[in-house]
């Protein structure tokens, strides 16, 4: 075991993969010899030469595309995309190829692949350097979506990403990099190394995909969240002293059903939380489909915790960021409906 | 508001319904004229063979030049029949979309030289990534005909399971990838097959084609960054025969004297090509594969031909171009060049042509008898219904079991 | 007034617009000289001239780019997408450009462009020419999104989307191009000239964005929906005998939570309906919010309708489509609950 | 697995951190030399421009050849004192940012004549479209210092209220567009705001920047169709500076011979320049603004210049190139380079330069102060909370109503 960051976990599982398996390349803008933006791929160009890691051109369509058609010669590529927000000009290969190529091709070619790349705000980066766009990804059938917030996670849910035989869009919600964020703008940093998450193997594991976790027991709501927010709504429950259950996803697609279903029908009452914009986020299809399936159990109406239906701005990025007091909020509501 | 001069350039063709079919304005050089470099030359040296026309089948039908492949008579008659095939076919189903029995077609009418000559000069393992125009290369690596149609009318032995429109054909071990209905997506793929064969040090190269309409596409310019950045063995062929639907290729050409010459922006090999002379395509593709193969990097080559037909069944040509035009089309026929050229040798004549259409009639015919005794689209049977919920992923989720569950399937 | 059906009254509309107002241009793949593989331009080269609606190079984001430069300098470009489903190319430049540039510029730029593409399946397009993306765009601040039901509808909100000061996303349902259809594959086609709102005036006029119409008033039940699916709804009710109220949202985004929470308060029953995969599409922001402002109303879950999370296949496109059986089924579900 | 040589082709450049920084592969024509043709010139002869570099400056910084803009001594000390001031301003942003008094910075340093001389060679009118790396255009036409800065600090005069990224400005008066922190975006939008110029029956053209990293996106295609396809009246600049954050020009260039040749593929007109040279950039966006003002369509623009800093405040570029590059850059400083050929022609001397550089750099002070009067983004004061609800349209709907309340401003 070794306290790992969360970049250094994800490049650990990139070292453990590569090591494990020659067909394991890594590439994106930045992401060669540099090491990437963030240094998540740090190191991996001198270990494995330069065409295990290398620097691409900057056009997130052909990376997208580079990776598929190595995928479909049974390459297991991991193309990183600089930043979330970057994304869209790779998005139709993403909807139209990437996806569908299993299915439109009856089983006869598939594309393993994983993209790699950093998420959600918090750290000033203004609108092009903030965005969560994965509902946008949850739409597509024959993608997978994963968004892990803890180190261990990362690791062990990047290395099941790589090994899927489908592809994953696997986002990195960078404000959780260096350590995890309670959603206090002001307060002090802290860092993984106390966390108990930060424990990381530095040998191969994987963790399941579609497998949500419990991450706090709780009898009087439940909050199903993901990434960053997690640390905000225990932040935010420990704040307010509420015994809430706390669900990490992990998984956004599939996401993990029984798990929420179990947690609402016991606490009758729910929280979905999103970074992004509110409207369509991935938080609709949470409540849309726990209203479904614990209709009968709840005794308050879901409520949605998120951005705002704006473009994340830079200056007021604390009174954008759904933080603590908006967890408050709306736990307030939940629980005196 | 009544019209007036436009008060911004737009290109516009120079005939229109109604007008006379005219080529005057296209500059045809000579066959035989090109000079044929060696294949590991530096891609900026071929930016002449990006402004003019490797020919090698002259007026007078003589395979004449340093691009004459020399070919075997032998192989010239084996394109002859994949081309010949290849309209018959494309006739045939034509008639049978009129009918009812499938939803949709497209032929490739004109153009069977790009698809059959370039699938021949490649090896049987590259890997293709093909429009929906180059169905000629299914004939030339010999694809089963009943399977074919089996996937264009939706049938029960569709190897898609009925999932992409007609002509939208893979088919894996024929290393032939699967057809995509977004245009020129599969040209950067393409690149990064090309790259991961190369890893994997293996022989095998890749070639994928759009139109000229589609090299407009921002993953055109994505698929060429690609190819030139990591020399990747690839061909990309752009196959420009003046139609994009109902748009005229002066709209994707802009005031671009070829679309060959783009590749030169990117330093790679360029060639513009006669696309309805068999030979003056194989050995293109044959330059472009050998220079691919031996690490020197990809190949753009635009093969200059005329769509002869419709775009598909979806549009009526007569709508936006003059009628006969394809008759004057100054490139001629490839069909009917090959076999004159094959005439001219003494190994060809019409007697055995008129017995091959006639055979290839037959064989259309009777594979489609075939075909449809698995089924038709409209009478069914086709693949389960269940089979919606397959191959989305290597396992449904569960989502999809309770889909599945809601429809009653 | 006149009887058209939706491609000549969504014509007019552009004739109107383009008479009256020579900031108005129209361009598109095919969209100028031959008039759109649908016919929707059809005349307007001939009428306006090469200059004012014309044909583009195949690049949606360039098409898009170009009508975003051309609306800063005080245009209003109509951009025709061919099919949804080649609106991914472009996605980025609406994402990150045309709708966020009255934000980022504080007012100082403003781009007033109407994006129109024909969606939804029902024409045997297979997975190519299918596609129902609107909820993509629902997630995107800055753009507004309509798709009308019937030709009354398409010309008045096409007139408002192109004389609205922000982008509009305009979603034409091609299954209705040439006629209602009430979703039975095998049934006679009918035509609009026999339907109310096939008569359809032909000067200019608008109707307002943002508001939805009750089509069907009834207490038992809501449907909410947009496009084909009102048309298979009300097939539906009729069918089964059920007095459902069925709204036709008509507008997206923004959409009328006033109508919708009217209705549901009152039937306390309800459904929302899409072609769209079920997963994260725009039935799922329906059901979430209306959960929110209705849940003490609500006497059974919400039920969705919708496509399956599956590309569109081609052969078994019926088994596909949410038909009226799919509708019945889920009236039953809601009713029984 | 340990590494072994590479199974594909991935450039690499001459020098890595730790090597002698080392130019010598690049080959720099002789001032003068190229040929300056009629503004109405065809797009294709133009082709040896992109393959050459317009220079005007020799190494005794004397103005040579048939590209000399002939510009008066007040105009290049015009020039002169916004690029000094640009880097003054820069220099002084930077260490504010250090200080923590703003989010993010991003310098120009070494790249002040592409934005300063292009920006005195256009009409004020005509509208910019730049990357986040032209802000000598701003100082150029006359910008409020204080107003930068403000936007720089996020402060409540922030003309964009705060939302965006410094050095992302917008200056609607100024016929400058939003800076868009995606890149190439704006590049088609830039020829589709020129098409709606021209189609208003203006004068005014539309120019755009772009990095030479950028230029790999599909969108750079998009903008080279558009404005090859409608004749645009627009100029489209790549700024070649040889890196694209920490990655060597050589990933977007692959074979190509140089930028400006992609340009070529589309017909349009094609300029190489030495970008540190300002008089051969005046006289390049000169050119080739006359050529679209008289509807002879789009230009090309490749300004060869070398990032002297840090891609931005986010990166330490010792990571990725050798220390010491930025001094031998064979083109030299753009300051210094203008500088001295009005010394050379007695129109300045070092004594004024020195005053010119206390004064701006008082004045840089002075506004700073006045700037932060106004607010600081870690102090306050802001534009108001409520303001991140606005403009997002032109009106509020409901569900922006109820947010801003939920937020209680
Ligand atoms: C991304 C995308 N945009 C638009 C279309 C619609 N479309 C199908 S074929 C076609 C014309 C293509 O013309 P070209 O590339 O010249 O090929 P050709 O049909 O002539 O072989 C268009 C616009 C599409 N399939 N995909
Ligand atoms: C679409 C997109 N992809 C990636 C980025 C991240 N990024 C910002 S600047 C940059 C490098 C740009 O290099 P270049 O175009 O050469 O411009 P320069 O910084 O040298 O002026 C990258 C990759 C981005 N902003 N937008
Ligand atoms: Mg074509
Ligand atoms: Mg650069």
């Amino acid at each position: 075991m070794a306290k790992m960051n969360m970049i250094q976990a994800l490049n650990s599982a990139l070292d453990n993969m590569m090591e494990k398996d020659p067909n394991v390349l890594s590439f994106g803008e930045d992401a060669g010899y540099f090491g990437g933006v963030f240094r998540v791929t740090a190191g991996l160009q001198e270990k494995y030469g330069l065409d295990r890691s290398f620097d691409a051109p900057i056009n997130e369509a052909a990376i997208v595309a580079m990776a598929t058609g190595m995928a479909a010669k049974g390459l297991r590529p991991v193309a990183e995309i600089q930043f979330a927000d970057y994304i869209f000009p790779g998005l139709d290969q993403i909807v139209s190829e990437l996806s569908r190529i299993r299915y439109r091709s009856a089983g006869q070619f598939t594309t393993p692949v994983t993209i790699r790349t950093p998420c959600g705000g918090g750290i000033r980066g203004g609108q092009t350097h903030s965005m969560s766009p994965e509902a946008f990804f949850t739409q597509i059938p024959g993608v997978q979506v994963v968004m892990p917030s803890n180190p261990y996670d990362a690791k062990g849910l990047l290395t099941a990403a790589i090994e899927n035989d489908d592809p994953v869009i696997f986002f990195e919600p960078k404000r959780l990099y260096n350590g995890p964020f309670d959603g206090h703008s002001g307060g002090a940093l802290s860092s993984w190394g106390a966390h108990p998450k930060g424990e990381v193997p530095e040998d191969y594991y994987s963790l399941p995909l579609g497998k949500a976790d419990v991450v706090r027991e709780g009898s009087e709501l439940s909050i199903i969240t993901y990434g960053t927010l997690v640390h905000v709504a225990l932040a935010a429950v420990e704040q307010e002293g509420i015994d809430a259950e706390i669900i990490d996803l992990k998984t956004l697609v599939p996401y993990d059903i029984e798990t929420i279903t179990r947690s609402v029908n016991k606490t009758g009452r729910c929280i979905v939380a999103q970074e992004a914009p509110r409207t369509s986020g991935f938080g609709a299809e949470l409540a849309a489909q726990i209203q479904e399936d614990c209709f009968y159990a709840l005794e308050a109406p879901i409520q949605r915790v998120a951005g705002w239906d704006t473009p994340y701005p830079h200056a007021h990025e604390w009174s954008y960021f759904p933080g603590p007091q908006r967890f408050i909020n709306a736990m307030r509501e939940v629980l005196e409906a | 508001m009544t019209q007036s001069d436009p008060r911004f350039h737009v290109p516009a063709p120079h005939v229109r319904p109604g007008d006379t079919p005219d080529f005057s304005h296209i500059a045809i050089p000579p066959a035989g004229e090109a000079k044929r470099p060696a294949v590991d030359v530096a891609g900026p040296e071929t930016m002449d063979l990006a402004l003019g026309l490797v020919r090698v089948l002259d007026h007078n039908h003589q395979a004449v030049g340093e691009w004459d492949p020399k070919l075997t008579a032998d192989q010239m008659r084996e394109g002859l029949k994949h081309m010949v095939l290849t309209r018959v076919y494309d006739d045939r189903m034509l008639k049978l979309q009129r009918q009812g029995k499938m939803s949709f077609y497209m032929k490739s009418t004109g153009e069977e030289a790009v698809a059959v000559a370039a699938a021949m000069a490649l090896d049987n393992g590259d890997m293709v990534f093909p429009s929906y125009r180059q169905q000629g290369i299914l004939f030339a690596r010999g694809r089963d005909i009943v399977d074919m149609m089996c996937h264009c009318i939706s049938n029960s032995r569709d190897n898609l399971k009925g999932r992409q429109l007609p002509v939208h054909y893979t088919w894996a071990e024929g290393n032939f990838f699967s057809i995509s209905g977004n245009l020129t997506t599969q040209f950067p793929q393409a690149v990064g097959y090309a790259m991961a064969a190369q890893y994997k040090g293996e022989k095998q190269i890749a070639a994928s084609w759009i139109g000229e309409g589609s090299s407009a596409e921002g993953d055109f310019h994505g698929a060429l960054v690609l190819a030139s950045t990591y020399k990747a063995p690839v061909i990309l062929n752009i196959v420009n025969n003046q139609w994009a639907i109902s748009t005229f290729q002066g709209i994707a050409a802009g005031e671009a004297p070829t679309f060959a010459l783009k590749g030169q922006g990117y330093g790679l090999a360029t060639l513009r090509i006669d696309g309805n002379d068999f030979l003056a395509v194989y050995a293109a593709t044959q330059w472009a594969a050998e220079r691919a193969r031996a690490g020197h990097g990809a190949t753009v080559i635009e093969s200059f031909t005329y769509r002869a037909d419709a775009h598909s069944t979806s549009d009526d040509p007569s709508g936006y171009r003059p009628k006969g035009e394809d008759a004057i089309w100054p490139l001629g026929d490839p069909v009917e060049r090959l076999k004159q050229h094959l005439i001219g040798l003494g190994e060809w004549d019409e007697e055995r042509h008129e017995a091959l259409e006639k055979e290839l009639n037959e064989l259309v015919i009777a594979s489609y008898k075939e075909a449809e005794s698995f089924g038709t689209l409209h009478d069914g049977p086709l693949s389960p219904v269940s089979s919606i919920f397959e191959d989305v992923y290597a396992e449904p989720d569960w989502r999809l079991r309770r889909q599945r569950q809601d429809l009653g399937v």
